[in-house]
């Protein structure tokens, strides 16, 4: 098992700078998730740390011994890819057995090896099929069975749920979570998937245009998003983004929005607030998650709003709202009375507000 | 026989004999067929015989020509058209798809054809199948008949009639590099070595001497080791003709007149006879005078080379001299000599199953493949404009400046085109001492043990099959005995496929016996 | 009302395929000539050519310029193709001059080789007086002619073989060969367990088209060496261009032909069966060591 | 706009029987949504109402006229194709101008201009319009595909997964201006998506397709609160609904040594069916509760997914973060909501009625 720590690492292509300055601790048997939009330079970074693309500038360690030059092979990592990367041609049982062979594993023993981690991720029925004869899920437990087989020191996961269905990804979630658990290795794992990062762990890596954004676990990243981006990547549907207009009061700090009072914060919260608005015409940019709203009666006091569209959820409803310049979502249990076109008031949970810079989208200020 | 090889080689083979089988040979050989199809239209208009009209108005006259020798028709081309009213279409046709093209188009008597400009060899076969026109009711209007060279008179008559209207001359020669001959010092080590007058050879034995030594020092002064002698080795191309011109001096007997080829009495090959082996020793002897390449050259290959000046000795038609006259491409202008092709104190005779020996020097220059003649198809719709035409590219004037024209692929074949060599010096070939060169090709043309070649229908087997054994030989795979006893083998089949007694018959006939 | 609508084509089909060959094939148990109509021999010419020592060697040769040119145009082929596809710059030029060769007439590519080879000009012949050794008769000599052959065909068609394989190359999916590196086998390794493999539809479909070409080479033959010297060269197509329409023996050249299809059709399927089994081949290993553990009970408990 | 009727259709491929029998009806103007798993025949039916498939057997009417023989260019259909099967030579704006401009249509050129615009502005594409398909992404090809499906008024428009392949922000707010756009021009609409959410939000009826057949077909509320059997039961909700098997004439569960005493229930009951959200968890013992292993925890937000063994079961319970943190092999008590439960019989048919 190894820890692994990024200095300052720059990847370049030509003259677009695909990873921009990543510095990043990852300790013994952590599972971190990279996760970020398309192009945001997460899988560059795993390619980095798994040797298959040069590191431009900057270090990496895995323990504390720098691989910037060791080829793939020497940095003891495994990987499986979004695209599992099997062998074609060759069986399921050769897929997996590969790198023992490479390393001169014995018969006996490489035998061994691939028919136990078969049987831990159940396709050891399947061995004898190549991998064009099986669904997309046995590829992928397949693509996993390779990388575990090795007993390396790091895991690099790139993708590795993307290409199932629903139910078998909602499944495999869980899997390899359990995996991790059992067998504590080292787990880097990219994802655009803000579901898969939250629900399986230690920490995320949040990464947007080759820069990190914020690293934290779950529950920090959910609940103390460090800029706009974060908050609005994490969490779905997406957490509102609504601008009020500051004001200094003898209760405390007046949040209006649409030239209604919205909230009034204490004054410990209401001051980093109130610093920023300063500078900035007087006006924030509030978050507010969708469950984060209660539907009232339009004579109650809060954002007024008017139904757009009413969808059914199952256990909740997902109210699309107007409140004249902006659009809101709702998630609301299903007995809301609220349809389309009524009028209502949105009435904000105060204990989970969060305030954004309008200029440089950098939380000031979360209300729990 | 002129300026290109005699298999041209076509960029693409094209397939072009009874359509269907070509289809199948096509996807084999993946080459494909692109024959041109001349629109056939000689249909003789009712402005023929209109008062004021010119003699052909609105006949067209189709002629299907070897492609090299298309410039000394088209150069006429356009006078007689004026002159005459008719149009003239020129198809020209590969030389190597130009037999199958002919036969096709005169078997299956689609009529393509009006005019038909090809080897003399071939006469006897079409004449015999009647696909060509006896032309005898069209000679008395010849104004210019005594004037060809006898030997090329005869290659007309089939069964004493007249078949063709003669365009080109083909006789084969030798050539040596008149500077390198005349050089003093040259001269002395000749004799020292060989005890006699460096000369233009007389004897193949010469000819041997001069090329082993002429090899192997620059004597051209390039500085550059030469060769002694360039011939035309290669297969599928002129091979069997110099093969033959040289086999003649052993082998053509002045005593059994007409057996080069057949011992005319039984239709027996005489190719494997004595007098053919010692030529095909002979001619395997010079391959170490000359460069390794010369057993891929073809006629073309073989005068390009020559040319440009590194050997002592040839063999061609008159196509060398030509070109050796173009200075863009000769190094060599100047420096030639000719003489007629050497010959042998020892012929075999096939009567008496030995060689006649004597002092004197047995020459046979060999007429090899005959040169271009015009015949007029049978079917043609417009015989007598066909006629006209052929017989206007074979005036005075006209032929004249075809021989001295270089391009035309047509070679001196009238006494009047030997007579003045000026004319040759002022033409725009600008021979230089054109003198000797027509000396020894008038003489070539006219003596009297001068041979024809084969000219008996199937005449392109048994050349190939001639080839093939020849050239197993050369290249050293079997002795040359072996080689001409199966090339021999093989003719005898295809004389009987042929049928011997009509094969008989004709050889007799051409060969000049009853 | 679906099946009618393809008739015509397959009508087509028949009229340019199947009638000349059925006509190729009547015609070669004649002895027809181009200059009168044949009658009936029987087997007579097939009988004929197996006798026929000019058959039988271009018979042989025509093998021989299959495998060795192919073999020679594959693993050369194969190799530019990795090198291109490794380079990072100037792939699109690089393309472009190995495919040159190809793009070459025949006739040009004889002149440029006959003048190459020359034992006189040729810059190979300087290379060698350069080297203090004696000029080979490239073009003459019957072996070194065969040689020849084969080096002029390989020159102009590898980059064919270059270009199906590169093509091939480019269309593999990349992920399988990370992920070797990553599970850290060596290049020699990464090609004979991956690259070969996987490359190997391709490699089939090239090697068979390449063989069916070759089977039908005649145009650098007839132009380097004329089939010479005395035959050495020589190979079936151009037999049977100079038998059926240099020399007019429709017949015997319609029997040649017949021969060289079945030939053609017997080497493919070979090739496609050897093909195949290499395949199969190559999964054996793997399969072997799978029965052998999942027949035993193993020592490991299944978490 | 027309009303739509599908008459035991049947599809096979060679022996494989892709839809058998498969029957619906709609209204003119509804929104219907096709929901299944994938291979579940969602597609096929698009096609063969469009007749680029050709019927095995069956009927298909628009507003009750037999159109089975009538080609496909004279059905007046609109389709999104889930590969998109844009023309590559076109402009965006060429490619939504194409349906418009078909023979016959006679759409006066400045109502087309108004529909060109008004179908780039609901998608998001009217910056694009000047563009070729190869230099736009994956989701705004999607879009022009949708584009060119709605840009025209049609008697049925077919979406095939039209929005599977935008990002979040994007298939959430398209959605409802789908439908809305959709009710606006009255066009009856066959949706097709394996998402349950998709479908559940934007449906005015989900058929649920499953083996080539529609096992359901009813509002959103109804397929979520009465599945008509347990495939449906499974295919609507995230995560699954636990299925629990009860032993005939069962009047108690048992698990891990303990027992849960059931409601009443029919004698031919062989399922009961819980959601996860009614499903309560406990980190001590618990009176009425059954125990159990924790198998996995899946944090999400202000929830948790907890994944618990319990027995020969493995149990989905979806709970608030704030009701405890759980580790994987920690010993936990389940205790279900009766109230809220499904029963099905032994062939998984629900059953009607309330047992509770």
């Amino acid at each position: 098992m190894a820890s692994i720590t990024l200095d300052k690492v720059v990847k370049l292509y030509g003259k677009v700078t695909g990873v921009d300055q990543i510095s990043l601790k990852v300790a013994d048997g952590e599972f971190v998730s990279f996760l970020g939009p398309s192009g945001c330079g997460k899988t560059s970074t795993m390619r980095m740390i798994a040797g298959l693309e040069d590191i431009s500038r900057g270090s990496i360690f895995i323990d504390d011994k720098r691989v910037n030059d060791l080829p793939p092979a020497g940095r003891n990592v495994a990987m499986a890819f979004e695209n599992y990367g099997l062998y074609p041609q060759m069986s399921l049982f050769r897929n997996i057995a590969y790198p023992l062979y490479v390393r001169k594993v014995s018969p006996t023993e490489v035998g061994r090896e691939v028919v136990r981690i078969a049987r831990l991720l159940h396709i050891e029925d399947l061995l004898d099929k190549k991998p064009s004869d099986v669904s997309g899920g046995v590829r992928q437990r397949v693509s996993l069975a390779r990388a575990l087989v090795r007993k390396p020191t790091v895991f690099l996961l790139d993708e590795p749920l993307s290409h199932l269905d629903a139910d078998l990804r909602s499944s495999m979630r869980g899997e390899l979570k359990r995996l991790h658990d059992l067998n504590g290795a080292t787990t880097i794992y990219v994802t655009h998937d803000q579901l898969e990062a939250m629900t399986m762990s230690d920490q995320i890596a949040v990464m947007n245009l080759g820069k990190l954004q914020q690293v934290g676990t779950p529950s920090e990243i959910f609940n103390r998003p460090a800029n706009r981006f974060v908050a609005s990547f994490i969490g779905e549907p997406a957490m509102n983004l609504l601008r009020g207009r500051v004001a200094s009061t003898p209760e405390g700090v007046l949040i209006t929005l649409q030239n209604t009072p919205f909230v009034t914060l204490n004054r410990e919260t209401g001051q980093a607030v109130l610093e920023t608005a300063r500078q900035e015409d007087g006006v924030i940019e509030v978050g507010v998650r969708p469950p984060d709203f209660t539907v009232a009666s339009p004579e109650k006091s809060g954002l007024q709003a008017k139904v757009r569209f009413r969808e059914f959820l199952g256990e909740t409803v997902l109210l699309t709202l107007d409140t004249g310049a902006e659009r809101v979502r709702v998630v609301a249990p299903r007995d809301t009375q609220a349809r389309e076109t009524d009028l209502v008031s949105l009435v904000p949970r105060l204990d989970r507000l969060h305030f954004f810079s309008i200029e440089s989208g950098m939380a000031v200020a979360h209300s729990d | 026989m002129s300026k290109i090889d005699f298999w041209v080689k076509p960029a693409h083979a094209r397939l072009a004999a009874l359509g269907i089988v070509v289809l199948l040979l096509t996807s084999l050989l993946g080459a494909c067929g692109d024959a041109a199809t001349p629109t056939s239209s000689a249909a003789v208009t009712a402005g023929a015989g209109q008062a004021g009209a010119k003699r052909f108005d609105g006949q067209t006259v189709t002629v299907a020509v070897g492609s090299f020798m298309s410039s000394g028709v088209n150069m006429f081309k356009a006078d007689w058209e004026k002159k005459t009213g008719a149009k003239v279409q020129v198809v020209e046709i590969p030389f190597g798809d130009l037999y199958q093209r002919l036969y096709t188009s005169f078997s299956t008597g689609a009529g393509e054809f009006d005019i038909a400009i090809y080897a003399s060899n071939w006469i006897p076969e079409f004449a015999q199948a009647n696909y060509i026109l006896n032309l005898e009711k069209y000679y008395p209007e010849k104004t210019n008949w005594n004037d060809v060279v006898d030997k090329t008179k005869k290659l007309m008559y089939v069964n004493g009639q007249r078949y063709s209207v003669p365009l080109d001359g083909d006789v084969i020669i030798g050539y040596y590099r008149k500077d390198a001959f005349e050089n003093d010092q040259n001269k002395a080590k000749f004799k020292a070595k060989y005890g006699y007058d460096l000369a233009a050879p007389t004897t193949w034995q010469q000819y041997q001497d001069i090329a082993e030594f002429f090899t192997g020092w620059d004597w051209s002064g390039d500085g550059k080791p030469d060769y002694g002698v360039l011939e035309a080795q290669g297969p599928k191309d002129v091979g069997p003709f110099i093969f033959s011109a040289r086999a003649a001096a052993y082998a053509a007997n002045p005593k059994t007149p007409g057996s080069l080829f057949f011992d005319p009495d039984t239709m027996e090959p005489s190719i494997n006879n004595p007098g053919w082996v010692q030529a095909l020793k002979d001619w395997i002897a010079i391959k170490k005078y000359g460069p390794a390449e010369m057993a891929t050259y073809g006629g073309g290959t073989m005068r390009g080379n020559f040319v440009a000046g590194n050997y002592a000795l040839a063999l061609d038609w008159a196509d060398v001299g030509v070109q050796a006259q173009d200075e863009n491409s000769s190094t060599i202008k100047g420096k030639l000599g000719y003489y007629v092709l050497p010959g042998s104190k020892k012929v075999w005779n096939i009567k008496t199953k030995a060689w006649d020996e004597s002092s004197e020097v047995n020459q046979a220059p060999f007429l090899g493949w005959g040169g271009w003649h015009g015949s007029v198809a049978a079917k043609s719709k417009v015989p007598d404009a066909a006629w006209d035409f052929l017989n206007y590219l074979d005036s005075t004037e006209n032929s004249l400046k075809a021989v001295t024209t270089p391009g035309t692929a047509r070679n001196p074949y009238r006494t009047q085109h030997f007579e003045n060599p000026q004319l040759w010096a002022d033409s725009p070939t600008k021979y230089m001492d054109a003198g000797p060169y027509l000396q020894v090709l008038k003489q070539s043309n006219s003596l009297p043990n001068t041979q024809f070649d084969l000219r008996i229908p199937k005449s392109g087997r048994y050349s190939e099959v001639l080839d093939n054994w020849v050239q197993q030989a050369l290249a050293g795979t079997i002795t040359p005995e072996e080689a001409l006893n199966k090339a021999a083998n093989d003719w005898k089949q295809i004389t009987n496929e042929a049928g011997l007694e009509q094969q008989k018959k004709l050889y007799r006939e051409l060969e000049g016996l009853s | 009302m679906k099946h009618l609508l393809i008739a015509p084509p397959l009508l087509f089909f028949f009229a340019i395929s199947v009638i000349p060959l059925l006509f190729t094939l009547g015609l070669s148990v004649t002895n027809t000539s181009i200059g009168g109509s044949g009658s009936f021999i029987g087997l007579n010419n097939y009988a004929q050519l197996f006798s026929d020592q000019f058959f039988l060697r271009g018979f042989l040769n025509t093998i021989l310029y299959v495998v060795l040119g192919v073999t020679a145009q594959y693993w050369l082929g194969l190799g530019l193709a990795l090198l291109v596809n490794s380079m990072v710059h100037g792939k699109r030029l690089i393309r472009l001059l190995i495919l040159l060769p190809m793009m070459i007439p025949p006739l040009i590519v004889g002149f440029v080789w006959q003048t190459l080879l020359d034992s006189r000009y040729g810059p190979v012949a300087g290379l060698f007086t350069g080297l203090h050794l004696k000029p080979v008769p490239w073009l003459t000599d019957p072996t070194l002619g065969f040689v020849s052959i084969v080096i002029v065909d390989t020159w102009q068609w590898t980059p064919f073989m270059f270009l199906l394989l590169f093509t091939g190359l480019r269309t593999l999916p990349k992920e399988p060969f990370e992920a070797a590196r990553v599970d850290g086998a060596s290049s020699w390794r990464i090609f004979w367990d991956h690259t070969f493999p996987m490359l190997l539809p391709a490699s089939i479909a090239a090697i068979l088209l390449r063989s069916i070409e070759s089977f039908k080479l005649f145009d650098i033959v007839f132009f380097i060496t004329g089939g010479g010297p005395g035959g050495a060269t020589n190979t079936l197509t151009l037999l049977g261009y100079f038998t059926s329409l240099r020399s007019g023996n429709l017949g015997y050249g319609a029997a040649m032909s017949i021969i060289l299809l079945l030939t053609v059709v017997v080497l493919a399927t070979l090739i496609l069966i050897v093909v195949r089994r290499l395949m199969a081949r190559a999964d054996k290993a793997g399969q072997q060591a799978l029965d052998q553990f999942l027949a035993e009970p193993l020592p490991v408990k299944v978490a | 706009m027309s009303s739509v009727k599908l008459e035991a259709l049947t599809k096979k491929y060679g022996d494989n029987l892709a839809i058998s029998n498969l029957n619906l009806e709609c209204q003119q103007g509804e929104f219907i949504v096709l929901l299944g798993r994938p291979g579940a025949g969602k597609s096929t039916t698009l096609k063969l109402i469009a007749n680029i498939e050709e019927l095995s057997s069956g009927n298909i009417y628009f507003n009750d006229q037999l159109i089975n023989n009538i080609p496909t260019e004279n059905r007046n259909v609109a389709m999104a194709f889930e590969s998109y099967a844009l023309y590559p030579h076109w402009t965006v704006r060429k490619n939504l101008e194409f349906p418009l401009k078909a023979p016959g249509r006679n759409i006066p050129a400045a109502e087309q201009e108004a529909r060109i615009r008004r179908v780039a502005e609901l998608l998001e594409i009217a910056h694009l319009l000047d563009r070729k398909p190869s230099q736009l992404s994956g989701g705004q090809r999607q879009r022009v595909s949708l584009g060119r499906a709605l840009v025209r008024p049609a008697s049925v428009t077919l979406l095939d997964e039209p929005i599977a392949h935008l990002d979040a922000r994007l298939r959430h707010s398209l959605r409802g201006e789908l439908k809305q756009y959709q009710r606006e021009q009255n066009a009856t609409t066959f949706y097709t998506t394996p998402d349950y959410v998709e479908a559940t939000a934007i449906a005015d009826k989900i058929a649920v397709l499953i083996d080539g057949q529609v096992r359901q077909f009813a509002t959103p509320e109804v397929v979520y609160d009465e599945p008509a059997d347990i495939e449906v039961a499974t295919i609507v909700g995230d995560p699954k609904m636990n299925i629990l098997p009860l032993a005939p004439g069962a009047t108690r569960l048992e698990i891990n040594e303990a027992w849960l005493q059931l409601p009443p229930l029919p004698p031919e009951a062989g399922y009961i069916g819980i959601r996860p959200v009614n499903i309560q968890i406990f980190e001590n013992a618990h009176p009425y509760a059954i125990r159990g292993t924790v198998y996995v925890t899946e944090p999400m937000g202000y929830e948790q997914v907890i994944r618990v063994e319990a027995g020969e079961q493995l149990l989905n319970i979806k709970t608030l973060l704030t009701t405890g943190t759980f580790s994987i092999g920690q010993t936990v008590w389940l205790q279900p909501d009766w109230t809220t439960i499904h029963v099905f019989d032994r062939s998984g048919q629900r059953l009607k009625g309330g047992f509770h």
